[in-house]
């Protein structure tokens, strides 16, 4: 007898929800990383200089590169608790096909820990004097950056979850893989502001999360299978 | 051709046809170093506008383009060891990373060095020299990756993907680099290498450097896998047969 | 260390419907040391397989082999017949593994815990989660986060999959280990339930069962 | 042909002396690491070898008996035993 297994958009739907479940109960997974980018955004005035206007030259970069930062260090625990608990086997287990199942703890995981930040991208913007055209740039960039990094970070997590300390191997195998995303998106807020156009600069980093969209779950999915065993 | 495919899969084959050819490959790039080194440093006339600095350019320009070889080295012999489960193959993806670890540092050293007197400071975020110094990270945790996962069938897995994902990196890396450099490079359209006339007098001793270099990139590579190959079979018979003597 | 052991012959998978899972020439070997190899056996329907066998003999790293966690072996599987490369949905759909880490979020309650990894595999409501947990002597608990449950508790959360499962073929990896008197009783009822009902179980388990028609498999 | 008058132009190689010897001095140090450590990493291996060799060999002269045999547990010291003897 078949066995009439629920149709995959439904196991989808269950594992998204399930991980934002596990994310509202565990609430330090939403604010670590929000804090993270908060306090790493803020430490740049400090150390570099608080006038406005050598503050908004650099503003852009700095936003970025504290998303990118932010969103490494919640990546750490996106499979640990599952790999630990034994539930990422009965995942790998399911009759579904894994890639969605992975697609679904980015998008969940994004959701949790990236979203939050480009939220509050335009007010820290504001703090550090971005100038004035580019907060939507700058909003919108982040919007479609963000996925990115935990889609590829979700690779290098894959594939260190076996191991216990892996805070530093995951940076080195992460960091330089997001690098374009980082060129596009600061390049997409200050080209803007002398001038070029928005829109070709958002179908460039589209592009981009669309080829990590599709991508990198497989590659997540292949290295899941690789570290459990 | 398939039994010669199948037989590079047994490490003692790969072992005894090194070992034969070894001594040869030596020789050879004992020579074209050799000439190489002499006829740049010697007879190569001086640049009209780097003066006596294109010499570096004898050293940088083979190290560096053999060390963009290496991600797609490793990726093919990553996909060969996860298609094919050759043991060989997993030899060569980690062995091949401390090697092209040297060879970007090099590359990354001596394009430095050769910019000073063109750009004035020791280092400039040019879209090359980013581009390697961002393969150097690569590399850097490919390794940590291996070692990391000490030496089991899923590390070989791992660093296979790992591999396979990182040169994927490496192209987009490479472009979305230059697209970077040439926006906020102020256009002045000034490439270093290719700036003068290159008369046959300049590109000969360049090509018989390159080809040194690369003799020398096989046999160390080679080297290393020989010796990877008797770490991971010293239990083996031949092996103990080959420390007996 | 070789072993063959019941009766299905070795090379051609078995034609009729009962053999559910075949295993012909399996051969494994971990850090130099080889667990077992020539191993053939077979489970049919309304059969209930226990591996017997020392500690580091293999018993889990051979159940991980069967259910596809783990790659690192030689020698072929079959499934119903046909080889489980390519069966890999059906089979997957048809088996139920519980390893021990039981796949209990601490996080969660019970019931959340049970209505995704039951929800991966078919359709339940909430009244049948509710009716399982109590049929596992959970009721009461049902809302409590796992990390304050017990061991045993978060054993019989998992257990509780049993009831509600469709999946012909259950995997279970020592799980007696953390349960009291009467819940190894429950369990034992289960497992001939289910193989009554014409499914099969592989169990790894020092414990020694009370189930009549069990089979052995030793290893080591 | 040759660029240099004597052997002290040759050194000074037109002021870039630094860069250059620099740089040939690395090639030259990359060069020779690359091939000298493998060769001396394989010696230390092959010494390896040959000594779990040896081993190998004398532990399968006198093999102990497989199981380890039961030591009994010494009394607690401060616990007074059921015997009651005063320790």
């Amino acid at each position: 007898m078949a066995n009439a297994h629920t149709s995959t958009f439904s196991a989808f739907k269950a594992t998204l929800k399930r991980d934002l479940l596990i994310a509202y109960k565990r609430k330090n997974d939403v604010v670590n990383p929000f804090m993270f980018f908060l306090i790493v955004a803020s430490l740049f005035p400090i150390g570099v200089s608080p006038e406005p206007e050598r503050l908004s030259l650099i503003a852009a970069g700095v936003l970025w590169i504290s998303a990118l930062l932010a969103a490494l260090l919640a990546m750490d625990n996106l499979y640990r608790a599952d790999y630990e608990d034994g539930s990422l086997e009965q995942l790998l287990l399911s009759p579904h096909p894994l890639f969605f199942m992975v697609l679904a703890k980015n998008i969940a995981h994004w959701l949790v820990s990236g979203l939050p930040v480009v939220l509050v991208s335009p007010l820290i913007a504001y703090m550090l004097s971005l100038p004035d055209g580019s907060y939507h740039v700058l909003f919108l960039s982040l919007l479609l950056g963000t996925p990115v990094f935990s889609l590829l970070g979700s690779i290098g997590v894959a594939l260190t979850v076996g191991l216990g300390s892996r805070g530093l191997i995951l940076a080195m195998i992460t960091l330089p893989m997001s690098v374009p995303v980082l060129i596009a998106g600061t390049l997409a807020v200050q080209q803007t502001q002398n001038g070029a156009s928005l829109l070709g600069f958002l179908a460039i980093m589209g592009a981009m999360l669309l080829f990590a969209l599709t991508l990198a779950p497989l590659a997540s999915a292949a290295a899941l299978r690789i570290s459990v065993n | 051709m398939w039994t010669w495919f199948h037989k590079l899969g047994s490490p003692k084959w790969f072992y005894d046809i090194s070992g034969r050819w070894l001594p040869w490959l030596v020789a050879c790039m004992a020579v074209c170093l050799v000439v190489g080194v002499i006829w740049s440093l010697l007879f190569v006339p001086q640049d009209y506008q780097q003066g006596l600095t294109n010499r570096i350019f004898y050293v940088h320009v083979p190290v560096a383009s053999i060390s963009l070889a290496f991600f797609p080295l490793m990726a093919i012999a990553g996909t060969v060891s996860l298609v094919w489960k050759m043991k060989l193959a997993d030899v060569v993806v980690k062995v091949a990373a401390p090697l092209g670890a040297w060879f970007t540092a090099l590359a990354l050293a001596s394009g430095s060095i050769w910019g000073i007197d063109t750009w004035g400071t020791f280092w400039v975020w040019d879209a090359r020299l980013t581009s390697l110094l961002l393969q150097f990270f690569l590399l850097i945790g490919m390794i940590s990756l291996r070692s990391a996962l000490e030496d089991t069938d899923a590390a070989a897995k791992a660093c296979a993907l790992l591999s396979i994902v990182g040169t994927i990196n490496m192209v987009v890396i490479k472009y979305s680099v230059l697209w970077w450099d040439v926006l906020h490079q102020p256009p002045t359209n000034f490439t270093v290498d290719n700036s003068q006339p290159n008369g046959p007098e300049i590109w000969i001793p360049l090509v018989i450097m390159f080809l040194g270099v690369y003799l020398f990139f096989v046999i160390s590579l080679i080297l290393s896998v020989r010796n990877e190959i008797l770490r991971r079979e010293r239990r083996a018979q031949w092996v103990s047969e080959l420390a007996a003597q | 260390m070789d072993q063959t052991t019941s009766a299905t012959s070795k090379q051609s998978p078995a034609q009729n419907q009962a053999v559910l899972l075949q295993a012909s020439e399996l051969f494994c070997e971990r850090d130099d040391r080889v667990l077992f190899s020539g191993l053939n056996f077979s489970v049919s329907r309304g059969q209930v397989l226990q591996i017997k066998g020392g500690n580091g003999t293999g018993k889990t790293t051979l159940l991980r082999m069967l259910c596809g966690l783990n790659q690192d072996f030689e020698g072929t599987l079959y499934w119903q017949g046909q080889d489980m490369a390519e069966q890999e949905e059906a089979f997957h759909s048809a088996l139920l593994y519980i390893g021990h880490r039981v796949g209990v979020n601490k996080v969660l309650t019970p019931l959340e815990n049970l209505r995704w990894t039951c929800r991966l595999q078919r359709e339940v409501s909430d009244e049948q989660l509710m009716s399982a947990l109590a049929g596992v002597g959970l009721r009461g608990f049902e809302d409590s986060q796992c990390h304050a449950l017990s061991a045993g508790q978060q054993q019989r959360v998992a257990l509780a999959r049993l009831l509600l499962s469709q999946a012909t073929l259950w995997v279970l990896d020592e799980p007696f280990t953390t349960l009291d008197v009467d819940g190894v009783a429950l369990l034992e009822n289960l497992l001939q339930q289910h193989a009554a009902r014409g499914g099969a179980v592989l169990v790894t388990t020092h414990h020694n069962l009370q189930i009549p028609g069990l089979e052995v498999l030793t290893l080591g | 042909m040759i660029q240099f008058e004597n052997f002290q132009d040759f050194i000074a190689m037109g002021g870039y002396a630094a860069n250059v010897w620099s740089v040939y001095a690395m090639f030259a140090v990359f060069l020779a690491f690359n091939l000298l450590w493998p060769l001396r990493k394989k010696k230390q291996l092959m010494r390896e070898i040959k000594r779990r060799q040896i081993v190998n060999e004398q532990a399968h002269k006198q093999a102990e008996p497989e199981t380890p045999v039961m030591q009994p547990l010494e009394p607690l010291a401060d616990a007074a035993s059921p015997a009651g003897d005063k320790s």
